[in-house]
């Protein structure tokens, strides 16, 4: 095994499936000679050349729906949205073109397209730089939702996401990117919908996925010195959803805490918190705990944002909710 | 480059085979049996026929809601297309999609979509997919004036001039948006002013004669399969009825749709070149009625159709309908 | 009182309020001559002249972000959004720019911007114009929501909308429009944030909002003939979201549904089963039950489209659920 | 119409300004201060001294995250605007937009954008609010050759033109879009060709050149104050430094770098213009002494501040603060 960042076991994924399937190409701004701003494309447009490495214009709406086209039309396209707040100029391509165009026809065509993307603050870009969308995209069926928290995963993931018929969006995080962990040099795609027990632990279940999955070992190494062993449960995937893993658990602990970095309102934690209930209420000793971003825009300012989101300590204070502790 | 007789009559028989079906979408939707909204392209045919002989069969076409004529015209079976308005199994569809989705992959029909300019950031992708491959196929979309006002437009129209694809840009000025006349919505004099934004090659053309129809997408399908990339096409036209059924037109005069009607309608045109070819009216009456018995065939096939069992909800969302 | 169409109901706000404050004005497509497609905005162009009621290019963003410029400078307008399944094309100027124009400025500039908008299913417009997007707009911080189900909420909450210094997006019902009921001649604005207990009830709660609320009033009836008295809440706005009437009725029956016709995935619904469970979980005696659409695009046939879409009986199956009740 | 020597004077005061204002944040970034990602305008300053030079105060900008130049020269105070880089509480946003948001109602400057071409539909609305309220105030918007291609670029600019709206559409053309150079994005020789396509008057300027700068804004502001509607602008100019810190430049040669600094320098050129004109170097190293000094007070403001207590996470939000 070799330790690798996250960018590069990203790059690994892209350039073992351009290896093995042609009609997978890349598009996107910067990606080519620069190698993308996060360099996760570095050295693949030499390696592939424009035409598979494509550098477009400023024109996430035309890129995208250009990539749904090919997709269409047999190719396995790669589009590369820069920040997932721009989601919201190329929106229309996403939801009412990718996400439909399978059912809309019957059938006839399929959209395997694959928006690799990157979400998240703590490094001040304000309000418009910040935001974690995963649960715009999980409210609207025909896209699947990946979102790895380690290098590894982050392989497995996108090389899965080329396996897929359907589009898919892979959100990494932008503190992830330099982040190390082992990757294997010969890996399987990691199938989706099958969420990983990253702790096992006995006394409260705390799910969460990308980056805050760190805050959560992070806060159980804290719960576990004040006595309380946690499992946390990486769910890697939100659409398809692992329900299974994570009822299996909470029959278990009976106790359960959500978090994620997105805004706690309307965030896809109360989506999974609503299923607990729904599915496991009999078990649940007390009420699903959710963290999240405060529901407000993120600010610029150190100390505003760090108040604003999700941290290990707001995960203990959850998890010490959920067991009915002490604040 | 006119058409041969042949063309003519063939291209006649597609206009008479549009309007016939929509005016037959037309009864069924006052029967309250085609849902949704209609919005027909009646006085537009020509529009349609023109280009779809222009083209092959694995030439690619996406359209809009007011995409029945471009269809039919491109080759969609007639029954498959009745089936869809009706919301049968046996439609394009299977019914999922309906009047505005329309989809027949056989005759390089794309899905039409419903979102005003959705299809042109799509058309240069699958433009670009032909072009890759090393093949010569174009793909053409139809839009209309108010489209052209979309940021979509704009960033498809980019793309396709500077990666140069094999994609042809058809608006249709019909003169509105919906209810809004073009003088409200742009100051531009011709909308194939747009296209210098993008030093793409444009020509403006009588889109309800049928023959130059047929000529400006011939020269820009050429220009394509030459791999000299895009074309922007302005196709001045005319909706001779409302945006859709319902629609009260008081935002036009009576008389301006009357003017279009007598001296414009495409069908009428075509008809009366042919009579001056020595086409006799009753070959005409024979193509027209030919369009009728289609329609009427369709009609029946649809109404004998079923509907799709429920549980075709869960299929063709996702490849394998993993739903969560 | 007399009997007005929520359609002229809603007229009825604009024409007062535009008379009220000079600096309100519309902007939209087909809204003028013709009156809008709904026929909302009849007749006040002739009124009002076209500069106050302005048509607009097929341009959302376009419009949608000159509104928001209007609105940083002291107008107060109004744009109208034909269909919310375009809210997409529009996105970025609503969600960056609307919502968080007050924030990054730090208080210097407000957005005292009202969209209008419809949305839903049940006529056969297929699954590019048929959805409903509030959770969308609940996910991100910043702007107010309402969705009225009755031609009185309808005034009422639109002329609140026009008195808060915010962006706010009211919603409509396609289906609505055409409905009928009554509203006062001379009538307050509705204020924001407090829902109306549309029928009172002892055995379980049921909360909805806008269109669904005429299916659950439809379910109680049922409900009553099956011996089971729901008290049905209509929550009016979502953001501020009233979960003070939530909870004094849950206290009451310990038992509720949620129900809406967005997508039950990561819906609105989702938020408010769980904030019902963190508030109200030594209160409930059974799961939450959540009733949406199917999490499948809509389908343009009738069968597959009524079967998409929630319906009164799936909210009795709801209720009787969480009653424990069988099927 | 050029400028007079005292303006010119003022033109370069501002210039300096802009750039030891950026040299400085460069360095509290390197130092962890600023936080975020830094977007500086080097080279790029006479556009700004230019278009400010035109304007009014209660004239209207809109800038984008390349903007400190832009409201520096139309006003903003230099200590609000350095603590806002701090993220201090007596920031002009409060510290909670940073960088990429400066805003001074006070001065006309609203919201920057993060957001590329983010702001070109807002001016429209900004432009028209001044004109339905009889005013003769104008409205200008700053973004790059890379913004031109987006969709709300050219909404807006069909909206500008449809409606008349005294807006000035600048569109600083520094031959990048981040990394990618104006060849890949565009076949536009000149991205003034855009404006025709709503017959928009257009103009291309050395925005090098403070005074033709200077001058082509001015006409641009006399029709707009005239009721003549808007202008494309297209400031030719080039970005010395990389797109933000930590850009590598390797997609441009140091050659071409070097090329446009040796040659092309705003401040330079405006500086040998005041050389040629009398003007003293003693006087022009006052000019920039003064503008060192202002930086070095703001610095020193900015740094005395107080972060701002984590209760305002909650203000600014809206109006009431009535959060769910
Ligand atoms: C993004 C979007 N905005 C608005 C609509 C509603 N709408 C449907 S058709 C139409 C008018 C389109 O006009 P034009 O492009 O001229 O085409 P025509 O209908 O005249 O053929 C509008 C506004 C839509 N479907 N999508
Ligand atoms: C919608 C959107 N897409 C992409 C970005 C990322 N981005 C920030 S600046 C920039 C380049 C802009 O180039 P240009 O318009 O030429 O302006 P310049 O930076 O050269 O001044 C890009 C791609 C963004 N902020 N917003
Ligand atoms: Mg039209
Ligand atoms: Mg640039």
């Amino acid at each position: 095994m070799r330790e690798l960042t996250y960018a590069q076991a990203l790059r690994e994924a892209l350039t073992e499936e351009m290896e093995r399937d042609p009609n997978i190409l890349l598009m996107g701004e910067d990606i080519g000679v620069y190698g993308g701003v996060f360099k996760v494309t570095e050295g693949l447009m030499a390696r592939f050349g424009e035409e598979r490495v494509r550098e477009t214009p400023i024109s996430e709406s035309g890129f995208i729906g250009a990539a749904v086209g090919l997709a269409m039309m047999g190719k396995h396209p790669m589009a590369e949205l820069m920040f997932m707040d721009f989601a919201w100029v190329a929106a229309d391509q996403i939801f009412n073109q990718a996400c439909k165009m399978r059912q809309m026809s019957g059938g006839q065509v399929k959209v395997p397209l694959v928006i690799r993307t990157q979400q998240g603050g703590g490094r001040g870009n304000a309000a418009q730089h910040s935001q974690c969308l995963e649960a715009h995209f999980a409210h609207i069926p025909g896209i699947k939702i990946a979102l790895p928290s380690t290098p590894s995963d982050a392989k497995g993931l996108l090389k899965q996401a080329f396996r897929e018929q359907d589009p898919v969006v892979v959100i990494e995080h932008k503190l992830l990117y330099n982040t190390k962990g082992d990757v294997a040099e010969q890996m399987d795609p990691i199938l989706f919908g099958k969420a990983n027990i990253v702790r096992p632990g006995r006394d409260v279940t705390i799910i969460s996925y990308s980056r805050t999955v760190l805050h959560c070992l992070e806060a159980a190494t804290t719960l576990a010195a004040q006595g309380v062993d946690a499992e946390v449960i990486d769910l890697r995937t939100i659409m398809p959803l692992d329900m299974d893993t994570v009822l299996a658990s909470i029959r278990k602990t009976n106790r359960a805490v959500v978090a994620h970095e997105a805004h706690r309102n309307a965030g896809f934690g109360a989506e999974i918190a609503a299923r607990i209930m729904e599915q496991g209420f009999q078990h649940l000793d007390a009420p699903v705990e959710r963290v999240g971003a405060l529901d407000v825009p993120i600010a610029y300012s150190l100390p505003l944002e760090s108040a604003t989101l999700p941290s290990p300590d707001k995960i203990v204070a959850a998890a010490r909710r959920a067991m009915r502790m002490e604040a | 480059m006119g058409l041969t007789t042949e063309q003519l009559k063939d291209a006649y028989g597609r206009m008479c085979l549009a309007r016939a079906f929509e005016r037959k979408c037309e009864e069924l939707f006052m029967q309250g049996q085609v849902r949704g909204s209609l919005h027909m392209s009646i006085g537009q045919e020509a529009s349609a026929a023109g280009t779809a002989l222009a083209l092959r069969d694995s030439d690619l076409l996406i359209t809009n809601y007011r995409g029945h004529g471009h269809a039919l015209a491109k080759g969609i079976s007639p029954r498959a297309a009745m089936a869809e308005m009706l919301g049968r199994v046996t439609g394009c569809c299977k019914g999922k999609g309906g009047s505005m989705h329309w989809t027949d992959m056989s005759k390089g029909i794309l899905p039409a979509n419903a979102i005003v300019a959705g299809g042109l950031p799509t058309v240069v992708g699958a433009a670009l997919a032909g072009k890759l491959d090393g093949l010569d196929r174009v793909a053409v979309v139809f839009f209309g004036d108010g489209a052209a006002n979309q940021g979509a437009t704009h960033e498809a129209m980019n793309l396709a001039a500077i990666w140069k694809v094999p994609a042809i840009f058809i608006c249709e000025n019909n003169l509105y948006s919906e209810m809004t006349p073009i003088g409200k919505t742009t100051t531009n004099k011709d909308l194939a002013e747009r296209a210098a934004a993008y030093r793409m090659p444009a020509t403006i053309v009588d889109a309800n004669d049928v023959e130059a129809m047929h000529a400006a997408v011939s020269e820009a399908v050429t220009r394509a399969r030459r791999g000299e990339g895009p074309t922007f096409i302005e196709a001045k036209t005319y909706r001779l009825v409302g945006h859709m059924i319902g629609d009260s037109q008081i935002y036009r005069s009576k008389d301006e749709v009357e003017e279009w009607r007598a001296q414009r309608d495409p069908i009428r045109l075509a008809g009366d070149k042919l009579i001056a070819r020595g086409v006799t009216r009753a070959e005409l009456d024979a193509i027209s009625a030919g369009a009728d018995a289609t329609v009427a065939d369709a009609a029946a096939f649809a109404s004998a159709s079923a509907f799709p069992d429920v549980s075709e909800i869960f299929v063709d969302v996702f490849e394998h309908n993993a739903l969560n």
